[in-house]
């Protein structure tokens, strides 16, 4: 066979080894990540990520810029939970410059927030089912939901998945008449259609075999990667920022971190399940509990907005994980140093850990169940 | 009921469900959400928004105008996709109007941050999104006659914050009519002081006064 | 008497044929030999007897190859507006009425495009894979009864036949991959050619339980077996017996597989390597694989209804004035529909665990299903076993049990959703 | 042939032999235009021809299913339950662009990507179609400053149809293909103006570049990427 | 979040390893996240005793990040501990120069999660991380040969087609647009 006629790897492969780029155009590796497998049969003995195929520079451009425009960037981070991306990189500013944020601007943080993270979950069911080759009906399902959420969100912030909504100390603009009623109704359907979700996929054989044991990764290697979120989680380690931090108003809602035991696909699975219906009951709190007041610190200089000297890293739980911001400021306009700790990459890390003597298709379904998005991947 | 099988059938009866239910879920309720797009089209929300637009008053775009050429937004523009230039009278001095005023769209991310910096609320966020073409350069570059839209125009589309900025605007007015009136009454004032006191200097005046 | 009293004369009597439709197809072709043959005499030749058969049957070809073709082109438009009702949404509903002619727009771009064959590519073999693949799949109709007294070649083993020539398109699938000379075509012909042939066995196995208890291999025959109401007006189909129900949804499994339907199509899992052997064909050389597939899956299909649904018989009696030819093509198009209900819900199986499932749940089961069927014969003293309660017992038990036991031992022994735990913290 | 086929609005398609083409009225533009408008359409046989092939062209576009960056979260959107674009007969997203008949380039083409999105192209058979999705695609958008950014894939091939916004709704996608499906019902496979897919003398094959130490090598395509010089008023 | 103070940090690592140069570096913004500077050489046994010190467990680096400053470059390691639940601890760690004693030591095999990101400081400032396992560009293309990040880079000028040009690029935009690109 002369199939393996060019070689990724150093050194001359086996006769029967077989080595394929899967991407960076493939149709299940979220975009544009390309993995250089080398196969035995369909059991995969080698596995090499290679990065950079959306690499697009948001590090210089931010340092390039001013603080206030690197805001709408970070939308194009993680594009689909730009909520919690906008939220990380203020609160990192905050914590450079010792902003303090108005109740109701924190309030409306963690609504945004945790309709980012339902979402970006519910978005997750159909992207792995779609991985383990189902014709699109979990993702036509999560996108119906999710198609309601956007719409609550354009009617808040004006777009649909480009939200640009936090500000520093605080966000950008109250929300209109009845919005929080609509939220509330809307969110009341929900946990019907997470009924549904589970009726539909947990208990189907085919998706437990795909799932069950696949990917298996202990707590200590996951946590020695730097794994973070649902990944971490599943592993049986009980580490939420949320919890651990306590930043917003966190520590006043009530809601529980699900936790895995195996650290296979199916806990992975199963937790983004969980932690969606945790994240609705701290919508509910938040929606009964949100004060009137200012959403925006109007001590803050938005435009213009200059840091004292010095460096901050600031960080939230975003749905994919840990969603950091290391900034340096110099005092000027600019931003001296700004980095992005993007979880979508280092969750990657043991990527090649846990395919090792699983078949290709197992590869698609690990990777899905990590959940990353290339826009954070590459930057 | 756990027999080997019972979860593809209860897959099965989701689906079932879902094919049955697009059939008689006319509403778009739960079911069939699709909106069949070029005959119908979305509602959008007020806050809606894709590309910016200059806001002028009255009826004639030239005059209306509010944009005074100041040059924050092109500034502030993140991806830098504004391009402004400042007009001149005859004489070459410089005015308070934009003689070009180019967006390109091409580029432009809608992150509203222009609007945010306008001091003056006169670029605002459009809500139009069939743009596309078979060229890119000439027509994705917006020129002013193109991007100036009347405040009707803005009304119609977010009456609540077409209405706010109109109630800035004319509360600015009064605050400046107020200013200029207490300005004018001070001048006034100060006239008449300086006339009175001219008066009494006249009055008193009796012998020339000396030049410095 | 000219030719147009004899157009006439046979047109009024085509004309006339509608009144039975159940005969109308059959009759058709009585009347076009006669025609032939009056139009012989006409011209003051004897038609010879093989003249009219060779014009019979080149009609019988042309016919049986139009209604798979308009059976593949409405499939394939009727999937993807099942598929899009199965997701809230519409489907193709632009390109004329309702859509429907979706397919000739399809039809008419794959002719228009440009055929690339790969610089690497063994050129013979890429331009011979889809022909090979076409010609069985299309031959394989002409088995099947469509109605009473209605098929093409009565063999007396055209079960046997329909296997023999199924088995043609794992050639071809090995063909397209190999030639293509792509990694992940290559990766889909092994697929496809371990799968096809694990399949294959339960497949026929299963078949095999039918012609054991119908004791022919002819699909006439079969069909005529499962003519008859038992209780009255119940179906005396075999897909209504335990072992057959059994057997039919083995066969359905099988069917699914050789036809490359999810949740097993593997050897074009698109999310794992890209279109496997199709990756390289494009053009009206991709539309040939496409339509071999769809016309196989029909062919294979038919021979579902044939073997467990009672082939060309009514349900119920008060339903026997539809023609028995509806009855095949109803039941046909509802099992394929199945199939898109089938692939509207389920994931695809890795090649590891599909092997698996073959080997150790099909075809054991199928062999247990061959030892229902057994006992239901021999229980029920053969054709009085419909009305026996030791037959139904018998099988039923023999059924249940080992499916039961198969199924806790080769799956949810092992995955389960419910041995699982999750821990909370506050 | 030149009798007055039919009262003015009355519709009818009337087909001619080739030969008559050299008639007076099938070259006459401006008159054909004007019966059209009355209700009669004058076809030749090319006419015809044309219709069908285009008919089934515009509405059996296929895309590759392609997604770069944050647009393809909209074109999938696209092709969910609210918008459907298998409405237009275009949800068969082909993983393989050797059955694909319409790039959606949907995201940001950095400098890494782009030799792999012109080979993609060119793995396509003709005739097909790009459609450049969002800003990223058209010109680098938002990202155009950054070092590793492509400003825009028409650098290297060609694109039929640019639809801006960052990221544009799923509707305006849904316009850039109507707006597509126009260009594809206007474009003749006889006569002058031929499109690029019937045009013997367009390239089969667009250079792939390369990768350099600094730049891809070359930094546009000269044959496709003409830009004018914008003129400004100082 | 249990407080950690880098000076309780500093004191015990001062206590293990006494001869290990280590300083705190004061950060003057409201975030107080003061840093730990460790010279290079002792960057490894320094990372080893904050994983494995049984009041410290710093068993998770979360953030790795270079920073480009005028006379060197900067590796910073942003530490946490799930075990313990507190941190952030921010480790740094200096190149020589900006040249060719680019290197700090890689911390990679204490603490995995600094894989791909030392590999992507390396991409993108030159940071040599010494004893890397797998040191090769993460983001570009191996052929690349500059460092984006660093504040001295000069990207490649391809504006042609700038119809709205500000600052540098209208310099740039002119440039290109006077000498357009060469014909390949």
């Amino acid at each position: 066979m002369s199939a393996s006629s060019s070689n990724f790897f150093s050194g001359t492969a086996d006769a029967g080894a077989l080595e394929v780029s899967l991407g960076p155009h493939h149709p299940s590796t979220h975009g544009v990540f390309r993995m250089n497998v080398r196969m035995e049969g369909e059991t995969v003995v080698k596995l090499q990520p290679v990065f950079g195929y959306l690499h697009r520079n948001h590090e210089k451009i931010a340092e390039k810029n001013s603080w206030l425009a690197a805001m709408p960037y970070t939308d194009r981070l993680d594009y689909i939970c730009s909520g919690t991306n906008n939220w990380a990189y203020a609160v990192a500013v905050e914590k450079l410059a010792g902003i303090e944020v108005p109740e109701r601007a924190e309030y409306l943080r963690v609504i945004v927030g945790e309709m980012t993270r339902l979402q970006n979950h519910t978005a997750f069911l159909g992207f792995i089912l779609g991985d383990m080759g189902a014709w699109g009906s979990a993702l036509m399902y999560a996108f119906r939901e999710r198609e309601k959420i956007l719409d609550l969100f354009e009617e808040l912030t004006g777009a649909r998945m480009m939200l640009n909504y936090a500000r520093f100390g605080g966000v950008r603009c109250d929300t209109p008449a009845g919005w929080l009623d609509k939220a509330r109704a809307y969110l009341a359907t929900y946990p019907a259609f997470l009924d549904e979700m589970e009726q539909f996929l947990t208990g189907n054989e085919i998706l437990l075999s795909r799932l069950q044991g696949v990917g298996v990764l202990s707590a200590q290697r996951a946590i020695n990667g730097g794994l973070s979120g649902p990944v971490l989680r599943a592993s049986g380690v009980d580490y939420d920022i949320r919890k651990v931090d306590g930043y917003s108003i966190y520590p006043r809602l009530k809601f529980r971190v699900p936790r895995g035991e195996v650290g296979d696909c199916f806990d992975r699975f199963m937790l983004r399940l969980l932690e969606a219906r945790e994240s609705l009951k701290i919508l509910q709190q938040a929606l009964d509990q949100i004060p009137e007041g200012p959403v925006v610190n109007p001590a803050v200089k938005q435009r213009g907005f200059k840091p004292p000297a010095g460096e901050a890293y600031g960080r939230i739980e975003g749905p994919k994980g840990e969603l950091g911001f290391h900034l340096v400021s110099n005092g000027t306009e600019k931003p001296y140093r700004y980095h992005v700790r993007p979880p979508s990459l280092i969750n990657l890390t043991l990527l090649e850990e846990m395919c090792l003597g699983t078949k290709i298709a197992d590869v698609m379904v690990i990777l899905g169940s990590i959940d990353i998005v290339l826009g954070e991947v590459d930057r | 009921m756990n027999f080997p099988g019972s979860g593809i059938i209860k897959g099965m009866a989701v689906t079932a469900l879902n094919i049955v239910g697009s059939y008689f879920d006319r509403a778009h309720a739960k079911r069939l959400i699709t909106e069949q797009y070029p005959e119908e089209r979305p509602k959008l929300a007020e806050a809606s928004r894709s590309f910016p637009f200059l806001v002028f008053d009255g009826d004639d775009p030239e005059k209306g105008i509010r944009c005074v050429a100041c040059k924050i937004c092109e500034k502030e523009c993140p991806p830098q996709c504004i391009y402004i230039v400042k007009d001149t009278d005859a004489n070459g001095k410089p005015i308070m109007r934009p003689k070009v005023f180019d967006i390109d769209i091409s580029v432009c991310m809608g992150c509203q941050i222009c609007v945010e910096s306008c001091p003056f609320e006169s670029i605002r966020m459009d809500n139009i999104y069939e743009v596309s073409g078979y060229d890119r350069f000439a027509p994705l570059v917006l020129h002013k006659p193109q991007l100036l839209k009347s405040n009707a125009y803005y009304h119609g589309i977010r009456p609540t914050e077409a209405a706010a900025t109109d109630a800035r605007i004319e509360a600015a007015r009064l605050r400046k009519e107020a200013a200029a009136k207490a300005a004018a009454a001070k001048v006034a004032a100060a006239k008449a002081a300086a006339a009175a006191k001219a008066a009494g200097e006249k009055a008193a005046e009796t012998k020339p006064t000396q030049p410095e | 008497m000219n030719f147009f009293a004899l157009l006439k004369d046979f047109l009024l009597q085509f004309l006339g044929l509608f009144k039975n439709l159940e005969t109308l197809p059959v009759e058709c072709m009585r009347l076009l030999r006669e025609f032939l043959t009056k139009l012989g005499e006409l011209c003051g030749i004897t038609m010879p007897q093989w003249a009219l058969d060779t014009v019979s049957a080149l009609v019988l070809i042309v016919a049986i190859l139009v209604t798979f073709l308009v059976l593949f082109a409405l499939m394939s438009v009727f999937e993807r507006k099942l598929l899009a009702r199965a997701q809230n949404r519409y489907g193709p509903n632009r390109v004329g009425p309702f859509g429907l002619f979706q397919p000739v727009a399809d039809g008419i771009k794959m002719l228009t495009k440009e055929d690339l064959v790969p610089r690497a590519a063994d050129k013979v073999v890429h331009y011979l894979a889809p022909i090979v693949m076409v010609a069985p799949a299309l031959m394989l109709p002409v088995f099947l009864p469509f109605g009473r007294g209605m098929v093409a070649v009565d063999l007396s083993v055209g079960i046997l036949a329909f296997f023999a020539l199924g088995a043609g398109t794992e050639l071809a699938v090995f063909m397209a991959g190999w030639a293509s000379n792509n990694k992940y075509s290559i990766l889909g012909a092994m697929r496809a050619i371990a799968q096809m042939i694990s399949y294959e066995l339960p497949l026929v196995t299963s078949a095999l339980v039918v012609a054991l208890v119908a004791g022919t291999l002819s699909p006439t025959g079969i069909a005529e077996a499962q003519s008859g109401y038992f209780c009255g007006f119940l179906p005396k189909w075999f897909v209504c017996t335990p072992w057959g129900f059994a057997a039919c949804v083995l066969f359905y499994i099988g069917a699914l597989s050789e036809s490359n339907r999810c949740p097993f199509d593997l050897p074009e899992g698109e999310s794992e390597i890209i279109a496997g052997h199709l990756t390289e064909y494009s053009g009206f050389k991709y539309a040939i694989f496409f339509m071999a597939e769809y016309v196989g899956m029909f062919a294979v299909n038919g021979l579902l209804v044939t073997l467990f649904l009672g082939g060309y018989n009514a349900p119920f009696p008060f339903l026997e004035w539809v023609p028995t030819w509806c009855w095949f093509f109803i039941k046909l198009w509802a099992v394929a529909l199945s199939m898109v209900w089938v692939r509207t819900t389920l994931p695809r199986f890795r090649i590891d665990q599909m092997m698996q499932f073959a080997w150790k749940f099909l075809l054991p089961m199928s062999f247990v299903t061959l030892l229902a069927a057994a006992a239901w014969y021999y229980a029920g003293q053969g054709p009085k076993a419909w009305m026996s309660p030791a037959a139904w017992s018998a099988s039923a038990l023999i059924v249940l049990l080992s499916y039961l036991l198969l199924g806790t031992f080769c799956f949810t022994r092992r995955h389960s959703a419910t041995n699982r735990r999750y821990l909370f913290s506050e | 042939m030149n009798n007055l086929w039919a009262e003015p609005g009355n519709s009818r398609l009337v087909a001619s032999a080739k030969s008559i083409q050299t008639d007076w009225l099938m070259t006459d533009d401006a008159l054909k235009q004007e019966l059209k408008q009355r209700g009669i359409i004058v076809a030749s046989f090319e006419d015809i021809l044309d219709w069908g092939y285009n008919w089934g062209r515009k509405n059996s576009l296929w895309p590759l299913q392609f997604g770069l960056a944050c647009c393809a979260i909209e074109m999938i959107a696209a092709a969910a339950a609210r918008f459907d674009i298998a409405r237009f007969g275009a949800e068969v997203f082909r993983p393989s662009p050797r059955q694909a008949d319409l790039m959606i380039i949907a995201g940001t083409v950095t400098k890494k990507m782009a030799p792999l999105v012109v080979r993609l192209y060119n793995q396509m058979p003709e005739p097909k179609y790009v459609l450049a999705m969002g800003a990223c695609a058209i010109s680098g958008g938002p990202f155009k400053e950054g070092y590793n950014v492509l400003k825009g894939i028409d650098r290297y091939i060609p694109v039929d149809v640019y639809v801006p916004g960052c990221p544009p709704r799923p509707e305006a996608l849904l316009e850039g293909l109507i707006t597509l499906q126009k260009k594809i019902a206007g474009q003749r496979l006889f006569g002058k103006d031929l499109p690029r897919h019937a045009n013997p003398e367009a390239p089969a094959e667009y250079p792939v570049p390369a990768y350099g130490p600094h730049d891809l090598v070359p930094p546009s395509n000269p044959g496709v990427f003409c830009p004018p010089t914008p003129s400004r008023a100082e | 979040m249990s407080p950690l103070l880098p000076q309780t940090v500093l004191d015990r690592l001062h206590a293990a390893l006494p001869q290990a140069r280590v300083e705190l570096v004061n950060n003057p913004s409201p975030s107080g996240q003061h840093a730990l500077l460790v010279h290079r050489e002792d960057a490894v046994q320094v990372a080893e005793f904050l994983k494995n010190d049984p009041e410290l467990l710093l068993d998770y680096a979360s953030d790795v990040s270079g920073v480009d400053y005028p006379e060197y470059l900067e590796a910073v390691y942003h530490l946490f501990s799930i075990a313990k639940k507190h941190g952030p601890i921010v480790l740094k760690t200096r190149t020589g120069d900006r040249g060719a004693d680019a290197s700090v030591p890689s911390l990679t095999r204490v603490w995995k999660s600094a894989d791909f990101q030392e590999r992507e400081a390396f991409d993108l400032f030159g940071i040599r991380f010494e004893g890397h396992p797998d040191l090769r560009r993460l983001l570009m293309w191996e052929e690349f040969e500059d460092f984006p990040l660093r504040k001295d880079y000069v990207a490649p000028n391809d504006c042609e087609y700038e119809p709205t040009p500000h600052g540098d690029i209208v310099q740039k935009a002119a440039a290109a647009s006077a000498s357009p690109v060469p014909q390949a």
